[in-house]
């Protein structure tokens, strides 16, 4: 069954680019790194989705196991992403990247 | 892959190790393991190995990288691992570390690119947390921070390449990548934009520019050991996987694609030295000297094929045995508050300790390629590289690189001899026994090596 | 190598005063010197006693004499050996060096002592006789070179004796370097024929010359070489070193600044005088810069007042004279007039010493006058010298400048045979002057003059009988002739140089002689009428119109020096030194550097520590690169 | 022509709540619209027939992952607006240069004319599928992708350590 | 063999005088340098005895990968050099020796630039002599940082960084040449390599070796580091830098510049040999303006290497011989003007010329000795300065009459600056109240003044030597061009 008969790769390709970029705006735009951080998630979905889009074109499974990779390494990054916040926080009293830039030039 | 179990092992024991109570020899027991896996390698040495169906190929170029990582290592903790081992977290510290060698071995070895993704990964993340590891160092913490948001960053974009990379070949296995783009292309755009966005953050993990504001903020923050370890085996790590890449996809120059990392590697050249030339701070100069060497790696990495390989290991060896003794005099040296280093604090250092300014002045002299230290023929090595396959330009900014780098190690240089002590500071620093041998140690193997450059170059004739 | 005892004794001409200067300057110091001016003194008797020897011996060097000692060195093919002969000409010349040498030597003894420095003295003047002497002696142009500056640092070194005062070391300096300028066209001159030659040893070269001319060269060759004479030989424009190397003692002036060093260049153009007389233009150029030079300083010396000055004017000007006889082709004249002149000059130039060491350093003729009693011995040596330089008969001046007079009117060139006569006339003016206001009319100085002790005068009694005799080896064919002994010293020089011996008709010769003698006569009248009754010194003052005092100021060559050559020299270098090496070169470097600072200090601006700034900076870093990628 | 509807309506929603996710300035709604983003790509995998990650997607991410920033923001007590602005400029710089890398990226994409319609293979999102190719050929990145997790869990203890 | 000890026992000497007491260390390493002087006399002899004989030459495999040799022979030119090194040494060490603190480390890094020249000088093998040509470039820069004057920092890093920027260049035509050779670095591969390229391509490498070679020398205007080097060098840093380290360049150029490259040097001679005849020329005439006596000597030192430099860009037996000569003359000459002018300094505390004078009241002795040795600089005969001069002047000649003047004019010059400054400082009324200078200090001058005068009298001592070679060799390359 043709279950997508209009909707061509491009499709894909377009609102992943989108996504990631969007993405891309919000680590640039915003200054609580949070935010920031979940902005790179959503990067990674981005991905995600043109990975299974992919997957989907060539009709092979091994996108899909990326996917699965991926997902673990977000998990474990937003473990450690989180960590290393709270430890930041403890320290710092903020998540604002304009407070956190003691090292520069 | 042995390797790979080992560490793996390793990280695990030290995970357990706490709580079945034999905590205390897990340094010992990590040594042992990088000793282990170093003479597995000579056993094993030249011959391939493929496992789990193309996952891993362990041919001559990872065995000599993942060898002299190894050896790397072990210097590493002969000069670095005690302060670690002192710790109270040190079983923390032994797992990441063991971790982040897995993942650095999966990226020296790796054909596929899920592997490369996972090992860059399974290297990044214990990097994270050891930078942070001074858990109440402000700067530590914010290296941490940044390093990490930034190596998120990178990650996405990578992916993002590798998505592009698979829409146009259909696959993540490097050597069918390869027929595929020997052969006709379905999809050649997504395959430029893969590539391109491959680059981007295969830059990124070297720190070349532009995509090298990470490197001097999380260096100077990170911790000293922690910092070494990065410039060198991590940085070493990260070019020799791009190297990797392009050599199982292109076997050899990449075309537009080497263009555009000859642009990156000149750039890295001038600009890190350039802005190595104003800096104060210590470790931010090393790191912005750190992005100008990278700039040099990239070369061997744009040259390609053995001529490459050959000379991007002996200068990753060398390189880092220069950051190695560079650093050790630095901690020794800056034992104050962090948020005041400069490069004062070296002043008069031959007085007060002539074996530190020794041993500082053979790594820079080294890092700056004055023969017959190492990093003549380091230099050497990549420039006759560069020549050989034409690329004129690389040679200019790599001499002009160095004439500028020359200019800020000789700001240490004048620091240390020509420069009075503060009244402040202690009139002497003593160094222990050990001190001495491991600075012994590596300023004669950067000697050693430069006298018989060959040693190196052995490894790695394909 | 040494082989017989001629060319050892040849060698022991050159040792002995090189062996007296080493002696004196090993040997521990003592106060008064007595004993170092007897080991330079005796050096150089046995020095002229041993050339004396050798010239009877040697039937007067008809045969050189040739020693090789080694190769000194070599440049390619060329080889520069240490080599000396000693043949007719140069045999003259040893023997007026070592001759009138020794005098000197005998009279500084006296002159010097009680100077601090003549121990120091001594050992320079001996090592100006061997310098002197290998000048003479080399068989080659560079060992000639080496001599030529050998004694032209002695003669800086005896200039400046008196290193305290600033004014003297000065003078020491100017004549040093003047000479380098000259020096540097002797050499380009010696390459010139090293180039052509492939030898530069006399013996090789002159038959060389003979067998295939070319003129253009050989005017090449000698005007190079030309302007190494007037270096050395205070010719124009170089001139103006020799007046201020009075400042040396008298003895210096009498020996190295009148009777030898300055008649090098005399010397090393008759020695080429094979090369000159194919060069005709060179020839040309010789004669009128002789004769210009001869009647400017002629002209200056007679409005001078230093005593010394004017003997040194006196000197540039009879130099000029032979200068304008070799150009004439007369370089037997040359020769002649250089042996006679070195006995009357250095004879003048002692009694000039006599008088100043009798006044205790005074020099100013305005502050002398009436010398002829205290000091009587100088007085009549002084005069017996002028008498010669004035060339009145029979003194020796009076043949040797007739020589060369009528060497110049037998190139029937009535002008430069007028400047010659004009030249001797005013010769006779300016030295009578200078004895009437030395030893004439009444005492202006208030110190008590005193006659020198006898080891001064006898040097200057010997020196006078020297001057009167030494006219006659050279009488003139119209003298000698009758007499049966024609010329003896071009007879003696015949086949060493080149020469022109000038058979005027006799009458036209009597007639020339006499036209001469009573021009001067006339100037020894008017210079007495103006300056031998003088008492006070009132109308002596500096002159006032204008060409008086544009001729007591040395027709302001030194100034005109100054402002064309040394200030826009030392404009230049400091103009170069300032504004291309400190301006251009040492602030392009500074500049480099500094701007390579500045980028890093811009560059770092990118760095701001803000990872949001990164971020952006990395996606602007992605936007152009795949920018570049698309235009692909 | 369901389905396509359906796929620009779900393109639709992640891309607004993407932005709104950019722009909200309380970062509970932040969350909240990445949530409704990450829904909306979920169904963009039940539309490309890879239900079962889809689902998945929906556990770690929706589930797991934004619950944990949720249980970080009331913990740090980020809840309120405490976020100073950027500067104007900033943000119109930023997104000037997001919006120019979007389209940097879609005009590379200049001249790909072939439109490649996604075939139709219903297997290969299955569990038993994707179960094959992940126990045999990538039974090694599974393996170490444990080690990945175990370094995190590791690093996390570690930083949390006092 | 015996040039392996050569060049590797001042090397190791280096290392092993750092634990010499620093009480005994002055006469430690003054025997070694007995020793230097034993083996060069071995070297010379047997030299002498056969221009081909063992001992002169060796050769090891270096680096197998990439076809470098421990390729070392001396033949007649290197043996002047070699025999430069060896007798300045023993001078070098024995200056001022009480008056630095930290002997045995000044004398450590002695050692170590001694040992490197001499490998320059003997290396037959390109990255030999590129690693030695660097190596010697440490000690020198830390010799002048760590006893320098108060403006050393500035001024090293100036040298350094222009050192190694001419380096630098040198090390990329190396490569270049070496790359279209035969994978072989010895010499004689990479003058075939280098004849091999096209005229574009040795214009190149002759550039990036020239650059290297000029800022040694230096020829104007790659000289910018040097006056302020000399000036702010220790006495022992300013021996080495003006008496050996600028035969280093100028040793390039004979050795590997111009048979390296001989259609670039054909088509640049004229050109360079005019620059360096400008180069005479504007040393002197700033040399006018100097008021320092470092800085004068300085400029002087800069007026006679590029002249030699010219006269070596004649390619000319003349030229070679008299460069040869001077390159070996004007290293005794310098060492001992600058030691006079340390002497001076020293005793009277003063540097600027202008205000000093009358020393020669206080210094009689000292005196004499100084201006013998001025009078060599400015190449009076029977000094040592002259011959060379000559024979340069006159090589300068064959090739253009007119340059010959012009370099000739550097002479004038040279006497001019040389003896204006001569006669302030020495000459008119006595300002000081010190003595005359010590024995040690006269026996010293004295050394020098004797090698001045030896040489100046019997040149062909260094002749003997090095003719035979010199015709051989630029019989060697006459085929090529």
């Amino acid at each position: 069954m043709e279950l997508l008969p209009n909707i061509t790769i491009y499709h894909y390709v377009i609102l992943s680019i989108v996504l990631f970029c969007i993405g891309a705006i919000g680590v640039m735009v915003r200054r609580n790194a949070l935010i920031i951080f979940m902005c790179i998630e959503l990067m990674l979905n981005a991905v995600n989705l043109l990975m299974v889009g992919f997957s989907r074109m060539w009709g092979d499974g091994k996108a899909q196991v990326f996917v699965f990779f991926i997902m673990a390494v977000a998990a474990a990054e937003v473990v450690i992403g989180l960590a290393i916040l709270m430890m930041v926080y403890r320290n710092q009293e903020t998540t604002d990247i304009d407070v956190l830039n003691k090292m520069k030039w | 892959m042995l390797q790979l179990m080992i560490f793996g092992g390793i990280g695990l024991l030290a995970m357990v190790s706490e709580v079945l109570g034999f905590s205390r020899i897990m340094s010992l027991l990590f040594r042992i393991g990088t000793l282990v896996c170093i003479g597995s390698l000579f056993i094993n040495y030249g011959l391939d190995y493929t496992w789990f169906g193309n996952m891993m190929v362990e041919d001559r170029f990872s065995q000599a990288f993942i060898l002299t990582a190894c050896l790397m290592l072990a210097t590493w903790t002969f000069g670095f691992g005690r302060k670690i081992g002192e710790d109270e977290f040190r079983n923390d510290y032994i797992a990441l570390f063991s971790f982040s060698m897995v993942g650095g071995v999966m990226m020296l070895s790796y054909t596929n690119l899920v592997m490369l993704f996972l090992g860059l990964e399974i290297l990044s993340i214990p990097l994270y947390v050891l930078v942070g590891s001074k858990k109440r160092n402000l700067k530590s913490n914010e290296s941490a921070f940044k390093y990490f948001l930034m190596g998120a960053f990178a990650s996405g974009v990578m992916l993002f390449g590798i998505a592009f990379l698979y829409g146009a070949t259909g696959t993540f296995d490097l050597h069918q990548m390869s027929t595929k783009t020997i052969t006709v292309l379905d999809y050649p755009i997504f395959f430029q934009l893969g590539m391109v966005l491959l680059i981007f953050a295969f830059a990124f993990k070297m720190g070349v520019v532009p995509f090298h504001y990470w490197a001097p903020d999380v260096y100077e923050g990170a911790p000293n050991p922690m910092t070494v370890y990065m410039a060198s085996l991590v940085k070493t790590f990260a070019v020799a996987s791009a190297f990797r890449f392009f050599l199982l996809v292109f076997g050899g120059e990449a075309g537009i694609y080497s263009t555009l990392l000859m642009g990156m590697s000149v750039l890295s050249m001038l600009v890190g030295n350039i802005m190595g030339a104003v800096q104060d701070n210590p470790k931010r100069l090393l790191a912005y000297s750190g992005i100008g060497h990278a700039g040099f790696m990239l070369i061997a990495v744009i040259v390609n094929g053995a001529l490459g390989a050959n000379a991007l290991l002996y200068y990753s060896v060398v390189y880092s045995l220069s950051l190695f003794l560079a650093f050790f005099v630095l901690d020794k040296v800056l034992i104050h508050d962090d948020f005041y280093w400069s490069i004062g604090d070296f002043k008069g250092l031959s007085k007060r300790n002539p074996w530190l300014a020794l041993s500082m002045t053979i790594a820079l002299l080294s890092m700056a390629g004055i023969p017959p230290l190492g990093g003549f023929f380091a230099k050497l090595f990549v420039l006759k590289a560069a020549f050989e396959h034409g690329h004129g330009l690389l040679v200019f900014a790599g001499l002009l690189g160095s004439l500028i780098a020359m200019y800020y190690y000789l700001k240490f240089i004048i620091s240390m001899y020509s420069r009075n002590p503060d009244s402040d500071v202690v009139p002497t620093l003593p160094l222990n026994y050990w001190d001495k041998m491991v600075m012994a140690f590596i300023g004669l193997t950067l000697l050693l090596l430069g006298l018989f450059p060959d040693l190196i170059s052995v490894l790695i004739r394909f | 190598m040494v082989s017989t005892s001629m060319e050892a004794a040849l060698l022991l001409i050159l040792l002995f005063p090189l062996l007296g200067s080493i002696l004196n300057s090993v040997l521990p110091k003592t106060s008064d010197g007595a004993r170092s001016g007897n080991i330079a003194s005796i050096s150089v008797l046995l020095s002229f006693i041993t050339a004396i020897v050798l010239f009877i011996t040697h039937g007067g060097f008809k045969q050189p004499v040739e020693v090789l000692l080694f190769e000194w060195f070599h440049i390619g093919n060329l080889s520069i050996p240490m080599q000396f002969n000693l043949d007719a000409l140069s045999g003259l010349f040893v023997l007026i060096i070592t001759g009138i040498g020794f005098l000197i030597h005998w009279y500084s003894k006296g002159y010097m002592a009680g100077d601090a420095g003549i121990n120091r003295f001594f050992i320079y003047l001996n090592l100006f006789i061997f310098f002197m002497l290998m000048l003479v002696m080399a068989s080659n142009y560079v060992l000639m070179f080496v001599g030529w500056e050998g004694v032209g640092l002695c003669s800086y070194l005896l200039i400046g004796f008196w290193y305290q005062k600033e004014a003297y070391s000065k003078a020491a300096n100017k004549a040093f370097i003047m000479n380098r300028i000259g020096d540097l066209g002797f050499l380009l001159g010696v390459m010139l024929m090293g180039k052509y030659f492939g030898s530069l040893n006399f013996t090789e070269i002159f038959p060389l010359i003979t067998d295939s001319p070319n003129e253009d060269l050989m005017t090449a060759i000698g005007l190079l070489l030309f302007i190494g004479a007037t270096g050395k030989s205070a010719q124009l424009p170089l001139f103006t070193w020799l007046p201020d190397a009075m400042a040396g003692p008298t003895p210096v002036s009498a020996l190295i600044h009148a009777a030898t060093m300055v008649t090098a260049g005399i010397y090393l153009i008759a020695r080429s005088s094979l090369i000159y007389i194919q060069a005709p233009v060179a020839l040309d150029i010789i004669l009128y810069t002789g004769l210009a030079t001869a009647l400017i300083a002629a002209v200056i010396a007679v409005y001078q007042f230093d005593i010394k000055k004017v003997l040194a004017y006196s000197t540039v000007s009879q130099l000029g004279l032979m200068f304008a006889a070799l150009g004439a082709g007369g370089f037997n004249a040359a020769v002649f007039h250089v042996l006679t002149h070195a006995a009357f000059k250095a004879l003048l130039f002692l009694g000039a010493g006599s008088v100043i060491h009798g006044l205790e350093g005074e020099q100013d003729l305005r502050k002398m006058g009436g010398l002829k009693k205290a000091m009587p011995a100088t007085y009549a040596t002084f005069l017996i010298g002028t008498l010669a330089i004035s060339g009145i008969p029979p003194f020796a001046g009076f043949f040797s400048k007739d020589q060369i007079l009528m060497t110049l009117f037998g190139k029937t060139e009535y002008l430069s045979f007028g400047i010659a006569l004009l030249v001797s006339v005013l010769t006779a003016f300016y030295m009578f002057r200078l004895l009437f206001l030395c030893f004439f009319g009444k005492s202006r100085n208030e110190g008590h003059a005193h006659e020198s002790p006898s080891n001064m005068t006898a040097p200057l009694v010997i020196l006078a009988g020297l001057s009167i005799v030494l006219g006659f080896i050279g009488l003139p064919h119209l003298f000698g002739h009758p007499i049966g002994v024609d010329h003896l010293l071009d007879v003696y020089l015949a086949g060493t140089i080149q020469m022109v011996s000038p058979h005027l008709p006799v009458s036209q010769e009597l007639l020339l002689m006499g036209v001469t003698l009573t021009l001067v006569a006339l100037m020894i009248y008017l210079a007495y009428r103006k300056y031998a009754n003088i008492a006070e010194d009132k109308n002596m003052v500096a002159p006032v119109d204008l060409p008086q005092r544009i001729a007591f100021h040395k027709f302001y060559l030194d100034e005109v020096y100054d402002a064309v050559v040394t200030r826009n020299l030392n404009m230049f270098s400091g103009f170069v030194n300032k504004w291309i090496d400190e301006g251009v070169f040492s602030n392009s470097l500074s500049f480099t550097g500094r701007s390579v600072r500045e980028l890093g200090l811009v560059a770092r601006k990118l760095q701001t520590g803000n990872v949001g700034s990164y971020f952006f900076a990395m996606v602007i870093a992605m936007c152009v690169i795949l920018v570049y990628f698309i235009i692909q | 022509m369901v389905t396509e509807l359906l796929f620009y309506f779900l393109s639709f929603v992640a891309v607004l709540c993407a932005i709104m996710m950019v722009f909200a300035k309380n970062p509970v709604h932040s969350i909240l619209y990445l949530i409704a983003t990450f829904f909306a790509i979920a169904g963009h995998y039940f539309l490309l027939n890879a239900q079962f990650l889809g689902m998945v997607h929906i556990i770690v991410y929706a589930g797991a992952i934004m619950v944990l920033f949720l249980y970080v923001i009331m913990m740090l007590n980020l809840n309120e607006e405490v976020e100073p602005i950027k500067s104007k400029y900033q943000k119109i710089a930023a997104t000037v240069a997001g919006g120019l890398l979007m389209l940097v990226m879609v005009a590379s994409l200049r001249d790909a004319e072939i439109k490649t319609h996604l075939p139709g293979n219903e297997d290969i999102g299955l569990v038993s599928a994707l179960g094959n190719t992940l126990f045999n050929d990538y039974l090694l990145p599974f393996e170490l992708s444990s080690i990945l997790l175990l370094s995190a869990m590791i690093g996390a203890v570690f930083l949390s350590k006092k | 063999m015996l040039t392996n000890v050569l060049i590797l026992f001042p090397l190791l000497f280096a290392m092993l005088v750092r634990v010499v007491p620093n009480k005994i260390v002055w006469s430690v390493s003054l025997g070694a340098s007995l020793f230097q002087i034993f083996i060069t006399s071995l070297l010379v002899y047997n030299f002498v005895d056969s221009a081909d004989h063992p001992s002169l030459t060796s050769k090891f495999l270096w680096i197998e990968s990439i076809g470098a040799y421990w390729n070392v022979a001396l033949d007649g030119m290197s043996l002047i050099m070699v025999g430069l090194v060896t007798l300045l040494l023993p001078l070098v060490l024995v200056v001022r020796k009480n008056a630095i603190s930290e002997t045995h480390n000044l004398h450590s890094l002695i050692w170590w630039m001694t040992g490197a020249m001499y490998g320059v000088f003997a290396a037959e093998d390109g990255l030999l002599f590129y690693t030695f040509w660097e190596f010697s470039l440490i000690p020198i820069y830390f010799i002048c940082l760590k006893w320098g004057d108060a403006d050393r920092v500035k001024v090293t890093l100036k040298f350094f960084l222009y050192t190694l920027a001419g380096s630098l260049t040198m090390l990329a035509s190396l490569i270049y040449v070496y790359l279209n050779g035969s994978s072989d670095w010895s010499i004689d591969a990479l003058y075939q390599a280098g004849a091999g390229l096209n005229p574009i391509e040795q214009q190149w490498v002759f550039i990036g070796f020239f650059l290297a070679f000029a800022i040694k020398i230096p020829i104007v205007p790659f000289h910018g580091w040097q006056p302020d080097t000399y000036q702010s060098s220790p006495l022992q840093g300013t021996l080495l830098l003006s008496t050996l380290m600028g035969k280093m360049g100028l040793w390039g150029l004979i050795k590997w510049l111009i048979p390296m490259t001989p259609l670039a040097f054909h088509m640049f001679q004229n050109g360079i040999i005019i620059l360096c005849v400008i180069s005479v020329l504007y040393a002197s005439i700033v040399a006018l303006q100097q008021n320092e006596i470092k800085r004068l000597i300085a400029w002087a030192s800069m007026a006679h290497v590029s002249l030699m430099a010219a006269s070596i860009f004649v390619w000319q037996k003349e030229g070679l011989e008299g460069s040869l000569l001077q390159m070996f003359n004007h290293g005794v000459i310098t060492l001992a003007l600058f030691y006079c002018a340390s002497i001076i300094t020293n005793k009277s505390g003063l540097s600027k010329i202008s205000e000093l004078g009358g020393l020669r009241n206080n210094m009689p002795s000292f005196s004499g000795f100084f201006l013998w040795i001025l009078m060599a600089s400015i190449a009076l005969p029977f000094t040592s300065g002259f011959p060379g001069e000559f024979s340069m002047l006159y090589a300068l000649y064959q090739y253009q009459p007119i340059l010959a003047a012009l370099a000739g004019l550097g002479t004038i010059l040279g006497a001019v600056y040389m003896l204006r400054a001569y006669h302030q400082m020495m000459h008119g009324d006595s300002k000081f109240t010190f003595h005359d200078i010590h024995q040690n200090n006269k026996a010293l001058l004295a050394v020098g003044s004797g090698l001045i005068l030896l040489f100046g009298i019997f040149p062909n001592l260094l002749g003997i030597l090095s003719d035979e070679t010199i015709v051989q060799y630029l019989s060697q390359f006459s085929s090529n061009q």
